[in-house]
């Protein structure tokens, strides 16, 4: 990340790497990484404190030293890769099933304006249809197996990502699809080659909105008959009113969840490299 | 191939913009179209070349009547419009069809007339006005259209690169007898290349006056006959003034 | 036990008295309805606030965050509760429900735990059906890793029942009660004795600070006992009303309740670590811990005993 | 909406209204109403087929005219305002908060460099929270009243619009920034006169993003001890098994979802008006 | 406000685009800066205005070392930048202070100035090329800034909207005295307009020449004096032509 230097210095493109006295050395006290663990740290320690001084008992809110406890022992005894593992290869089918479909139906309807008449309202109405609702209908259509749970994953990608599609296509520039056209583009390749670059950044924003929504839609799938993984550890905790279970299960979906944001966003600035942003101050 | 406007105008939201221009190009004629700014000049490009379907009149490629973009025309709007997510060698490939390699060969050698064999890997961002002006030259060209549309290609060149690629697109007619409608702002720019100059007149724009120029190629520049056809178009453009 | 009666120097009146109702426990609702608990409290100008339980887990949660005074739960789920350190106590049991049974659907040649073996059986990990289940499977000698548990919601298990997803489903009313009347399901083993009561839970806080007015919640619960017992049709038709649910399913639901022993005792502390050895086994609560000591500590029948032999 | 007229004839602007001559006569089969109608339609009477010929039985998925029923009574017996009200207000409330917060953050993170490094990973990892997973939390923080539902819709609200703003300001195009620095605005008229109208469009995906996630995290609010609304009509339907009660209270998400989201719809067309967008085909 | 460069040079990762460019502009001089394409002119004009503060060497207005903006600086940058969300006459406004009905008064003056009295109420996407950049002119004359850097600012307007335009701008300095750097390509503009001409030439740009002119103001379009300089700045340029 070399926000710091300047807007137009290109170093995405023609690799500053070679000339280093350019770059301004950063100071240390300012690095991102230090700064984002500031808020993370200070957090952990004054629950801590206040656990251990009791002002949380630990039936309410357990110290997060007992969290980590409860992560480590599940770590141990091997059950944490099972909870982890299986909501990871569910949520990833489910982003990719979910991408896909609203790739689609986006292109589709961000494209052509009898699609949108057609697709657009039903699509919005079922936008605002809590994940919780659809448990009973997809449990009636799909069983209680993996096609469900990953369906399910698959509804919560979808919406934000349809939705960011569509208008990132209206968005772009007439400009440039005009371009496409004069050189006798077919719909099809004007979608690639012209609309879908250009609206990658609107696009990225939902994969990443996709993707946060596709954890949280984690708990209602393992709501339909799941035996493993954290949604299951978060239904079975306030089940069985253990809130180590829970908070950990909390602490879990927020690392994993974060990891796999930083993943995208590695993603975002990568291929993002070649929009004219401003330097941040 | 040969184009011809009949009575084409436009109107937008009410407000007519061009009106009732009529001109007819054979195959191989390179037309000026010359006018105030906002008389209309590239709202007729873009009738001609297709993108633009809701103007009044007759427009005929070849004789047959268009109101589609045609992929034998090219259009080189008055922005560059490269696309930012490419650079810049990739942009000149951008409407070329055949092999990779092939692609990048045709369009290296472009980018080196227009004098930007060094800057293939840049991206838009990074390239000064006339450069990017000069990528959109390049990409133009490498299709060798049959049709080629110009919308102030040259303006922001300073003189000696613009004299260059004056003679570049010379060459590029000569090779390919592309038939040529430029608008252009510079006379000089008119006088050397056009056959015929179209002035147009007016908000909403008309035809004001056609001026042929009969001077064979290879002209020279700041002969006695390009002065006195300057003078002309000049003279010409002058009037219009009056009622801008 | 603690909290010995009212003759403790108690802190006064509250300022107001927060009470859950809940579906599943039809005297809270009727309480509710006739406002006895705001007319006992009127005079000294306590409030009466109320706020709905939409299962066990959410009452002991309102409970624990100090957001309701008293709580409606499943016995079991106090304990849990207890096991992980909540500072509650029972201090009265609003039914003896038999809430629970293991239905199959019609056809299914299912009719006995033995059936069961290699089937799937639908539950809710850590409720009362579970635990329903886990001791059937016990008292009938059937292990239970010889069949599926598949961990389903209580309204899940029964429509993946009805539509075949599973064999068995340990059930719930009203779920099971509306699933006997409209579809095919049969309830193939019952047992009132193993499921865990309806207790009523009161933070400790409170019961030490404001004894004498544990007394008189519960004295107000006695009367909506009495009610529901004299007037059964009217409940039924009450719950019917107030959780939106059929009449019939409301008095079928009403029929598998008993009202007649509301003072905490010995057969519901039995019933206690009974369940507590099988969620220990499953390991829901910590095997190490002392479910005797728990339960002891969880139930404080001293106020009901109290209250109800004056 | 003038979808089909060019897209350089600038209806939005200067009123084509008086030259009616220019505008195609709009078949009535194409029609953007209709065309939006067929799909519910046909979606409504395959499922009333369904359930009369009993492939549905009506304890698993009553039929649409059962459904229609329902709402019906709940009017007419006046409580369907009450929870159609009282779930509204709450959305409202939350989407206020919410979209408050975001912008704040989103502003401050998509403008200084130090912000993002400070709050951005934090906020990045409560993303992937699921709503069940707040109940407990917020029920210990704030209670079981109003606030604390309010509340948590508002943070399902402020995500999407958080990181579309974040996104959308740093998509801003540095040439337009530089006009405003060069007029010597400061930072918060910079973010006022040009950024945030530059960044609009995806502002207003993110809050169209986040009225979604808000009606979506109504669920987990009314889990908190709420006895009316659109939420706790679920959750009571599923507790009771009453698959009326859950269709229609799904049905009521999804008509008022869509309502508010066409509000918002059109804000959208009339804020955008500006864009130089290529008209559909 | 005086305004002087010393050795300022500019290098985008690793690559020199201007390099050691000095010169001292009095108050109220108007300056020309000539060269080809992608020497590095607007490069410098970023340097001056305060955007760009990565540039090597010193840049002092008024004998005060700056690296950041100054109010009193106006910029017509080479694209016209119009706010797309901001009708023409908003976009004109929008840097201007005061109350809502004088600045409307002010924008109002400068848009007839420059031909647009029609089009206030138009949107960018509805403007031609040109009017674009009339209005990017209306806006930064608007301002009456005390340093003004104009990136070629007539370069897409026809010859005779050019020269209104050029003129408009001599009274602006007239009424206000700004020391103005000015980008063209034109060689007429800059022999009309300018006090004195620095040609840069090569890439990365390096001042070639400095061209006095000190035919008094108002100066005469034809007159022998500016066809004597302007074939002076051309022979300048001329010999650029051979590194390009
Ligand atoms: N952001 C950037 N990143 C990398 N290189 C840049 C950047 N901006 C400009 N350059 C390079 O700097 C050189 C000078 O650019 P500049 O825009 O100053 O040219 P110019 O003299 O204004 O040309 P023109 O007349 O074509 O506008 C060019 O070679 C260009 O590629
Ligand atoms: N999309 C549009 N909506 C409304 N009016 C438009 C639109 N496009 C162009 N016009 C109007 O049409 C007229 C002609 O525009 P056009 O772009 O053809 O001018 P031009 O001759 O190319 O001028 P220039 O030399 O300045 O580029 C102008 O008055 C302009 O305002
Ligand atoms: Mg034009
Ligand atoms: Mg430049």
């Amino acid at each position: 990340m070399a926000k710091n230097q300047s807007e137009v210095s290109g170093v995405f493109t023609t690799g500053s790497k070679s000339q280093p006295s350019t770059i301004k050395p950063k100071s240390p006290f300012t690095h991102p990484l230090l700064l984002g663990s500031i808020f993370p740290a200070l957090l952990v320690v004054v629950w801590e404190l206040l656990s251990r001084s009791e002002v949380f008992p630990a039936y309410q809110l357990p110290a997060p030293s007992v969290i980590l406890e409860t992560i480590v022992g599940m770590a141990e005894d091997g059950t944490l890769w099972g909870h982890v593992g299986i909501t990871f290869y569910r949520v990833l089918m489910g982003f990719l099933l979910g991408t896909a479909a609203a790739v689609v139906l986006g292109s589709l309807v961000g494209f052509y304006k009898h699609a949108e008449a057609l697709f657009d309202p039903l699509i919005q109405a079922f936008r605002s249809i809590p994940s919780l609702a659809w448990v009973p209908l997809f449990i009636l259509w799909m069983g209680i197996g993996e096609p469900s749970k990953i369906a399910m994953i698959a509804v919560g990608v979808f919406f934000p990502v349809y939705l960011n599609i569509v208008s990132g296509i209206s968005g772009v520039d007439r400009k440039l699809i005009e371009v496409g056209k004069m050189y006798g583009l077919n719909t099809f390749q004007l979608v690639r080659r012209i609309i879908l670059p250009a609206a990658l950044p609107s696009f990225l924003v939902g994969l990443r909105s996709g993707l946060g929504l596709g954890w949280m839609f984690v708990v209602a799938a393992e709501l339909m008959g799941a035996s493993q993984g954290l949604g299951y550890l978060l239904v079975v905790g306030q089940n069985t009113l253990a809130p180590e279970t829970i908070i950990a299960s909390i602490v879990l979906f927020a690392v994993i969840g974060k990891l796999s944001d930083w993943v995208l966003k590695k993603l975002e600035t990568r291929t993002l490299h070649w929009q004219d942003r401003a330097a941040k101050s | 191939m040969s184009l011809q406007l009949e009575r084409v105008g436009r109107t937008f939201a009410g407000k007519a913009a061009v009106q009732d221009v009529s001109f007819r190009a054979e195959p191989g004629e390179i037309i000026g179209l010359l006018g105030t700014s906002g008389c209309g000049k590239s709202t007729l490009l873009r009738a001609i070349s297709g993108l633009d379907t809701e103007f009044d009149g007759l427009i005929e490629i070849n004789n047959k009547k268009v109101d589609d973009i045609q992929k034998t025309t090219g259009f080189m709007f008055q922005e560059p419009r490269l696309l930012p997510w490419l650079n810049v060698l990739d942009n000149v490939t951008f409407g070329l069809e055949g092999n990779r390699e092939e692609k990048k060969k045709k369009a290296g050698r472009y980018l080196e007339s227009v004098g930007l064999a060094d800057s293939e890997k840049l991206y838009p961002k990074q390239l000064s006005g006339g450069m990017a002006q000069r990528v959109a030259i390049a990409r133009a060209l490498a299709t060798s259209p049959e049709i080629l549309l110009l919308d102030e290609p040259f303006s922001a060149l300073d003189a000696f690169t613009k004299m260059q690629l004056q003679d570049l697109l010379l060459e590029v007619w000569r090779s390919y007898q592309s038939t040529m409608v430029l608008v252009t702002h510079d006379v000089d720019e008119a006088a050397y290349l056009c056959d015929r100059i179209i002035v147009l007149r007016g908000q909403p724009g008309k035809v004001e006056r056609e001026i042929t120029i009969t001077e064979p190629r290879p002209r020279e520049r700041g002969s006695s006959e390009q002065a006195a056809y300057k003078a002309e178009i000049l003279a010409s453009l002058d009037l219009t003034t009056d009622t801008a | 036990t603690a909290g010995c009666s009212s003759s403790a120097s108690s802190e006064g009146a509250p300022d107001k008295i927060r009470l859950d109702y809940a579906y599943y426990s039809p005297t809270s609702l009727v309480l509710k309805k006739f406002g006895w608990a705001e007319e006992e409290f009127e005079e000294e100008g306590i409030e009466i606030e109320w706020a709905l339980s939409q299962g066990s887990n959410k009452a002991l949660e309102f409970l624990n965050s100090d957001s309701v005074d008293f709580g409606s739960t499943a016995g079991a789920a106090a304990l849990m509760s207890k096991a992980n350190g909540a500072p509650i106590k029972n201090v009265y049991i609003y039914s003896k429900p038999e809430w629970t049974a293991l239905v199959t659907s019609k056809g299914s040649g299912i009719s006995s735990l033995e059936d069961l073996k290699g089937k799937k059986v639908a539950a809710t990990l850590g409720t009362d059906p579970y635990i329903f289940l886990l001791r059937a499977l016990e008292a009938e000698g059937v292990p239970a890793d010889e069949l599926e548990i598949v961990n389903l919601q209580h309204g899940d298990g029964a429509s993946a029942l009805t539509s075949g997803q599973v064999d068995a489903w340990s059930g719930l009313d009203p779920h099971m009660a509306r699933l006997e009347l409209e579809s095919d399901a049969e309830l193939f083993y019952r047992n009132p004795d193993f499921n865990t009561y309806g207790f009523l839970n009161v933070r400790e806080e409170f019961a030490e600070k404001h004894p004498e007015y544990v007394d008189r919640v519960i004295k107000v619960y006695e009367k909506a006992r009495k009610w529901v017992q004299d007037n059964p049709e009217e409940a039924a038709e009450l719950l019917a009303e107030e959780a939106e649910i059929k009449e019939e399913v409301a008095i079928k639901q009403l029929e598998r309740n008993d009202f007649s022993e509301p003072v905490p005792g010995e057969v519901h502390r039995d019933a206690l670590i009974e369940a507590g050895k099988v969620l220990q086994e499953s390991e829901t609560i910590d095997p190490e811990a002392n479910i005797e000591e728990l339960t002891d500590e969880l139930i404080d029948p001293s106020f009901a005993e109290e209250t109800i032999s004056e």
